[in-house]
């Protein structure tokens, strides 16, 4: 099975061709099951594949496969090929199982929606491309998965295609994503050039031989990762480029919770632990990872507090969970980053997908503060929505607790960490407690504000709606994925427990060959387990202290944040304005660039100069023209009379010049 | 014998006479009269230089440029004839219908 | 004494053109164009080329002239006002004929002339008819189909449409 | 079978269709299109033969045909057709889009067999174009294209196509003229026997010929001038919206898939190998009109309000892509030039189509007469969305491959120009995306497009093949690459070897 790992590849992409090509005439039940079919042989796949390659020796989980060569030109060759190591297992496990779960949970959440099979088979293609990004064996097979899930992701957010804001916010998503991969070309095109192959074991192999040790100064390595990571920021929004991922939000809540939320994003932090031969040779890019990981995650927190959309402060939340991993990888800690990314897959996707079966239970009402006291309608989704709150918030036991720990601690202690890093995640943990209980308790806990949507005709599912009844729990397919998330929400830290409560962390045992070319520093010998567990108390604590404030300001004295934004008006309304960074980004370079491409290039010089100065010479032609005719006046003495001068002129040149 | 030149120069002044009258006269008939000096100076011309040049074929040129000559003067009157007929005029000056 | 004869041609040619330039009825510039001929002809003769001479008055003098004084008599022009539509071109036209005059003076006698030779000797006559229907025949017989052509252009531009009425 | 007059054959089997289109009744219009389909199509089958037929081994010209036509004092012009890599798939674009033309004019109306004749004349020129090597041969048909495609502009065409086609016609016929110019003075210089580009370069190569610099700059600029406003390359593009908004659908389809390409195979073909020293020398004031093109003319495709002229000045930004790629002078970059010849052709082509077919239906291209016409017309929708990705180079379709290459090779001549034209990856997404929502994402607007039929079978038989094509050429990419290989190696050496002619010559004389 380890050999042929990349049928899987097959299931995805045959379930979205059939249900693209012939889904319009098959009946939703057959939809939903081809869809849901193939991610679950997928998953089968990449399962039995990933039990093969455990059973392997260490140095030995490594398998490629090459199926034919896609682009060759003189040395440079891509081929179609696929890689399976410890890294890109877990990935694709995560990728398949929570897709999975996630297509499962789209055939009760999107019944009786508008194009269903159309649905289905974009959500194929995205396990599809996704599957191609982290299984692929070179950065170009990587990258057509990189714009593949950026294409799927364009497709899904628009689902809702007659909504204006759904067309705004897809073109957003795909082309803010493309000044990220504008970047990440330029950095394969330097990959290229200066290792002269683009499959990454070559290409690391030509590192490691001409780099030693880490690279001193910002040279061309730091200028290829810097790169790759600016690609890293657009796909994985992170400042400047994570505009689009609110946005976003406009796509249906499983997109969100797949795409948006477990899987997509984290193709940044995939990447980067997947070149990580390249970053920790370049500490001075590292120091950028870190430093803009932290500083999204702090941005994206504030943000997160004056958000009113159940669905937004859960996409700030996830840029500002994304933040932690970029922080882990930044300071060398990849497997940590893949920890969280893996944990943050499960209670990320357990949030939305529960914020879903609110938003199904409202009729589509999103605003937290038209909700209330949610409980007792809907206890099975408060359990679960608990579960993962207090997974995120990182109460301890839970799989937050350990992989956010985990990158605390390497902020703290890695040669490449800085306390100040430490201190930063420590406050975004507390910030994280805070937006995310205030979102539980304004939801499902204090007084009864609730108010059903109105749910737009064009969304197609009202006929059995009724906008007086009480919300009412989703059906199975909606419950099911979301108690075995939140089991894994609950559980999925254990098979990365820190050091000072087991002897090995098995998830880093497991990794550790993929990161086989790194070059690392082991410097954690100075500090002591002590330390360690110490620093995560305090982290504890602030997050439980953030808890404490959202129950006091929400729930205990309900007037407490009105007078508090009452008190900070300028900086409460920065945050409701989300930093005007939108805006920003709208005065400073869309219109300018629109006016002046308008204005200036197309009516001034394409118009003006450059057809100006066609016209004007014909212009120019014709007048001389017009007054050339009139020599031909209609009068036969005239013109012999020219006669007469052209050849009195033609004797006098050849009898006094000529000659 | 009369040297070659003399007849040149008669040939020049009579070409230049007659293409003033070209230029000069408004009736199409006269006109034509005129173009016809003009090729006769031209046909003096030719035969002096037959002469000059010892050869027959200046001359045989001359006959071709009668036999034009002959072959004009018959379609020429009769587009003038058409002329007259269509316009009521012969004046040149009144006839500019190709124009801009 | 050729001299004297040459003059007395040439003058006569030269008058009666200037007649037919300047006068203002074109019956009477006919008249004199035919004279006109009959000089060009005589120098013709005096230059060897008897049986140029001849056609000149047969085919010129005659034939050509006599179909100019047929219309002429049949259109019955008025008596021409010089002045017309473009006055102005009167004004360029005097220096311009006598610079073109001039420039064409100078190109003929710049041109080589070599010594000259008699054609009489050897008959004229012969040598024309000898060049014309062995060296020029083909020409010579296209020049027939030209005059045909013109025959019959004349004819049919001439002809009175049944459609009109005049 | 019919490897010694294949050539001739795809060549003649139009003007042969277009023979027969003259004796059969003008009433009987679906006769005229199907012999006129018939002719098209044969053809196509038969230049599938040169693909199977071709061997990629050689730079050498293949399918060589070389025949005396005729002689004038010494000078003898000779009738001789070959192709080598670069001009395959460039006979096979053509062959293939011309057919799918035919079958997308049915709204042709007024004088159909004069269109049709003007159609077959039109794919002769082309052809021969692509596949002559004797230059008075090759000058011959790339005058005889002209005036077909003037004709379908300017008898066709839209409201203002009389104004379109003289400027088409001006723009194209001063850039051919400066070629017969050079062409002439080229002639004075060649010692071979004969008029042959092959031979010619050869002999220029090897120093049997040898061009004074001065005069080689002025040639080398008279031929890139001919071909740059072909191209067109950025200051000489204004005949190219005007041509494209006025010309019918078809006529888009084929300035936009294969006249165009006429400029870059000139530069490939003529420009390079002949005067390498002197494309050395101009090569950074090019790359800097290429850049421009790609920035200026996606910008200005940005805040077009007519879809076909937004598609007219994509294409000025991509040729300037394929400019900037051939000026890079390696192998990924021409290779991804050439390649990106067959995209445009097939991107741009399709897209011209896609507006022809909603243009049939409402009779306007104003982006802002649609809106939520995905509702409507989805399968329409969706084609759109297909040939859309492949124009701003989605992975796993063929503009991906072809914008790759040539940036990588850029990148690899130059850095800096790589960032630039890169950016054209960006401004691409913005400018199609958006029209693309505007078109089709959204609340319908206006009761005419409530009403509007989605595509009909003939209609999808037209795209079908070019999506197809898309997919194919996006993931099976090295099939279409290998051929061209040997050839624009060839190039690439030329070039090397202007480079470094010293160090050149004494390697030879070594051997």
């Amino acid at each position: 099975m380890l050999e042929s790992f990349w049928i899987l590849l097959l299931f995805p992409l045959a379930g979205a061709a059939v249900n693209g090509l012939c889904g319009k005439r098959l009946p939703h039940k057959l939809i939903g099951l081809i869809a849901c079919g193939a991610v679950l042989a997928s998953f089968l796949v990449a399962a039995l594949a990933f039990v093969e390659l455990t059973g392997r020796a260490a140095d030995d989980r490594l398998v490629t496969v090459s199926l034919f060569t896609w682009i060759e030109a003189g040395e440079f060759v891509s081929r179609a090929a696929f890689l399976f190591d410890p890294l890109s297992a877990v990935m694709i496990l995560i990728v398949t199982g929570v897709g999975f779960l996630i297509h499962v949970y789209s055939i009760g959440y999107m019944h009786g929606e508008d194009g269903y099979y159309r649905y289905f088979s974009y959500l194929n293609l995205f396990i599809f491309m996704m599957s191609l990004l982290v299984l692929g064996d070179n950065f170009l097979v990587m990258f057509v998965g990189w714009e593949g899930v950026g294409l799927c992701s364009y497709l899904l957010i628009g689902y809702y295609f007659k909504e204006r804001f759904a067309g705004d916010a897809a073109k957003k998503a795909f082309v803010v994503n493309r000044v990220g991969d504008f970047a990440f070309l330029l950095g394969l095109f330097l990959i290229f050039r200066e290792f002269g192959s683009i499959t990454y074991l070559d290409a690391f192999q030509s590192v490691q031989s001409s780099y030693p040790g880490m690279e001193t100064g910002f040279g061309i390595l730091s200028l290829i990762t810097l790169l790759l990571f600016i690609g890293a920021t657009g796909k994985s929004a992170q400042t400047p480029l994570y505009v689009w991922l609110p946005d976003a939000m406009a796509g249906p809540t499983p997109v969100s919770a797949l795409i948006h939320a477990a899987t997509m994003v984290t193709a940044g932090v995939y990447m980067i632990a997947r070149c990580s031969p390249l970053y920790s040779r370049a500490p001075e890019t590292l120091l950028i990872v870190a430093v803009v990981g932290a500083a999204t995650a702090l941005l994206a927190a504030l943000i997160a507090i004056g958000q009113r959309d159940i669905k937004k402060v859960l996409a700030y939340s996830t840029v500002s969970q994304l933040g932690y991993m970029f922080v882990a990888c930044g300071v060398g800690a990849y497997a940590a980053g893949i920890f969280h990314l893996m944990t943050h897959a499960f209670f990320k996707a357990l949030l939305f997908l529960g914020s879903g079966s609110v938003i199904l239970a409202m009729h589509h009402q999103q605003n937290i503060f038209k909700m209330g006291g949610l409980k007792k309608y809907l206890p099975y989704t408060w359990g679960v929505m608990l579960v993962a709150t207090l997974a995120i918030a990182g109460v301890p036991g839970l799989s937050g607790f350990f992989s956010k720990d985990e990158i605390l601690w390497q902020a703290f202690s890695s040669p490449q960490g800085h306390p100040l890093i430490w201190a930063l995640g420590v406050a975004v943990a507390g910030l994280t407690a805070f937006y995310m209980f205030r979102m539980l308790f304004l939801t499902f806990h204090g007084q009864e504000r609730i108010e059903m949507g109105h749910h737009d005709d064009s969304h197609g599912e009202d006929d059995h709606s009724h906008h007086d009844a009480k919300p009412q729990e989703p059906g199975w397919s909606v419950r099911g994925p979301l108690g075995v998330l939140a089991v894994l929400s609950v559980l999925g830290g254990l098979v990365g427990l820190p050091a000072w409560l087991a002897s090995t962390n098995q998830l880093h045992h497991f990794l550790e060959p993929s990161f086989h070319y790194q070059f690392v520093p082991e410097a954690h010998g100075e500090h002591s387990h002590a330390l360690e567990m110490g620093l995560a108390g305090v982290t504890t604590l602030i997050g439980l202290m953030g808890i404490f404030v959202a129950y006091t300001a929400y729930l205990r004295r309900p007037h407490l944040p009105e007078q508090v934004s009452q008190r900070l008006s300028g900086l409460y309304r920065l945050i409701r304005q989300k930093f005007l960074v939108d805006e920003a980004y709208d005065a400073v370079i869309i219109r300018p660039t629109h006016w002046l491409s308008k204005n200036v290039l197309w009516k001034v010089f394409d118009d003006g100069v450059i057809d100006g100065a066609v016209n004007g010479t014909a212009t120019v032609v014709q007048i001389w023209a017009q007054q050339l005719r009139k020599i031909q006046n209609g009068y036969v003495r005239s013109y012999a009379t020219w006669i007469l001068l052209g050849t009195a002129l033609l004797f006098a040149y050849f009898s006094y010049f000529a000659a | 014998m009369v040297p070659t030149s003399h007849y040149l120069i008669l040939g020049a002044i009579l070409f230049a006479i007659g293409s003033f009258g070209v230029i000069f006269r408004r009736n199409a008939i006269t006109m034509f009269m005129c173009v016809e000096i003009m090729l006769n100076a031209v046909n003096l011309t030719l035969v002096a230089y037959s002469r000059s040049f010892n050869q027959v074929d200046g001359q045989i040129f001359v006959i071709f440029v009668m036999v034009v000559a002959a072959a004009e003067a018959a379609v020429g009157l009769a587009l003038i004839v058409l002329l007259n007929k269509r316009r009521g005029t012969l004046d040149v000056d009144q006839i500019d219908t190709m124009r801009w | 004494m050729e001299l004297v004869v040459f003059y007395l041609f040439a003058a006569l040619a030269v008058v009666t053109a200037l007649v037919v330039v300047f006068v203002q009825r074109a019956v009477y510039g006919a008249l004199s164009l035919i004279v006109c001929f009959a000089a060009i002809a005589g120098l013709f003769v005096q230059m060897e080329a008897k049986f140029l001479g001849a056609i000149q008055i047969i085919v010129y003098a005659g034939a050509i002239m006599v179909l100019f004084l047929f219309v002429i008599m049949l259109l019955d022009p008025q008596k021409e006002i010089f002045v017309g539509r473009k006055p102005a071109l009167l004004i360029y036209a005097s220096p311009l004929v006598i610079f073109f005059g001039y420039v064409l003076l100078r190109a003929l006698l710049d041109a080589p002339q070599p010594a000259q030779g008699s054609l009489a000797e050897r008959g004229a006559i012969r040598e024309v008819a000898h060049a014309l229907f062995q060296d020029y025949l083909l020409p010579f017989e296209l020049t027939g189909i030209l005059i045909l052509v013109a025959v019959l252009g004349a004819m049919v531009l001439t002809k009175r449409r049944p459609a009109e009425t005049e | 079978m019919f490897d010694g007059y294949l050539l001739s054959l795809i060549l003649a089997l139009p003007a042969l269709g277009a023979a027969v289109l003259a004796f059969l009744p003008a009433e009987n219009r679906s006769l005229l299109r199907n012999v006129a389909l018939a002719a098209c199509l044969a053809a196509f089958a038969a230049s599938l033969l040169l693909w199977t037929g071709f061997d990629p081994s050689t730079s050498n010209m293949q399918f060589v045909e070389d025949h005396a036509w005729f002689e004038l004092g010494g000078f003898q012009a000779r009738y001789a057709l070959g192709i080598d890599g670069i001009s395959l798939f460039l006979v096979l674009l053509t062959t293939l889009i011309m057919p799918l033309c035919i079958l997308a004019s049915t709204h042709i109306k007024k004088h159909l067999k004069a269109y049709l004749c003007s159609m077959l004349a039109l794919q002769v020129g082309m052809m021969g174009v692509f596949i002559a090597l004797d230059l008075v041969l090759f000058y011959l048909f790339w005058e005889v294209m002209l005036i077909p495609m003037y004709m379908l502009i300017g008898v066709w065409g839209g409201q203002r196509r009389i104004y379109a086609a003289i400027k088409f016609f001006l723009y194209t016929a001063a850039g051919s003229l400066l070629m017969l110019a050079a062409l002439i003075t080229l002639y004075q210089y060649n010692v071979t026997p004969n008029f042959n580009i092959v031979e010619i370069t050869g002999a220029l190569s090897d120093g049997r010929i040898s061009i004074p610099e001065g005069t080689a700059y002025w040639l080398f600029l008279a031929f890139f001038l001919a071909f740059a406003i072909k191209v067109p390359l950025f200051p000489f593009h204004t005949w190219l919206p005007d041509a494209h908004v006025e010309a019918p659908t078809a006529g888009s389809v084929i300035l936009a898939g294969v006249l165009l390409k006429m400029g870059t195979y000139g530069l490939l073909r003529f420009c390079l190998p002949l005067f390498p020293e002197i494309a050395l020398q101009m090569e950074p004031t090019i790359s800097c009109l290429a850049i421009i093109a790609i920035i200026y003319g996606a910008l200005v495709a940005m805040v077009q309000p007519d879809v076909k002229k937004l598609v007219a000045y994509s294409s000025v930004s991509h040729m300037g892509l394929i400019v900037l790629g051939i000026f890079a002078f390696n192998l990924q970059a021409l290779e991804g030039a050439t390649f990106q010849m067959l995209n445009h052709g097939i991107s741009t082509g399709g897209l011209f189509l896609l507006v022809g077919m909603i243009y049939d239906r409402r009779h306007t291209r104003l982006i802002e007469d649609f809106g939520g016409l995905a509702q409507v017309m989805p399968r329409y929708a969706v084609f759109f969305m297909i040939i859309t990705l492949s124009s701003i180079g989605l992975p796993g379709l063929n503009g991906f491959v072809g914008e790759y290459l040539t940036l990588q090779g850029t990148f690899l001549a130059n850095p800096v120009y790589a960032a630039f034209a890169a950016t054209g990856v960006i401004l691409s997404a913005v400018y199609m995306l958006w029209m693309y929502q505007r078109v089709f994402l959204g609340k319908i607007t206006g009761e005419a497009n409530r009403q509007l039929a989605d595509l009909n079978l003939r209609e999808m038989a037209v795209l079908m093949p070019l999506v197809l094509l898309a997919l194919w050429m996006g993931v099976q990419s090295s099939q279409f690459l290998r051929p061209m290989d040997a050839s624009i190696q060839k190039v690439v050496d030329r070039i090397e070897q202007a480079r470094e002619p010293q160090s050149f010559r004494v390697e030879n004389l070594g051997r």
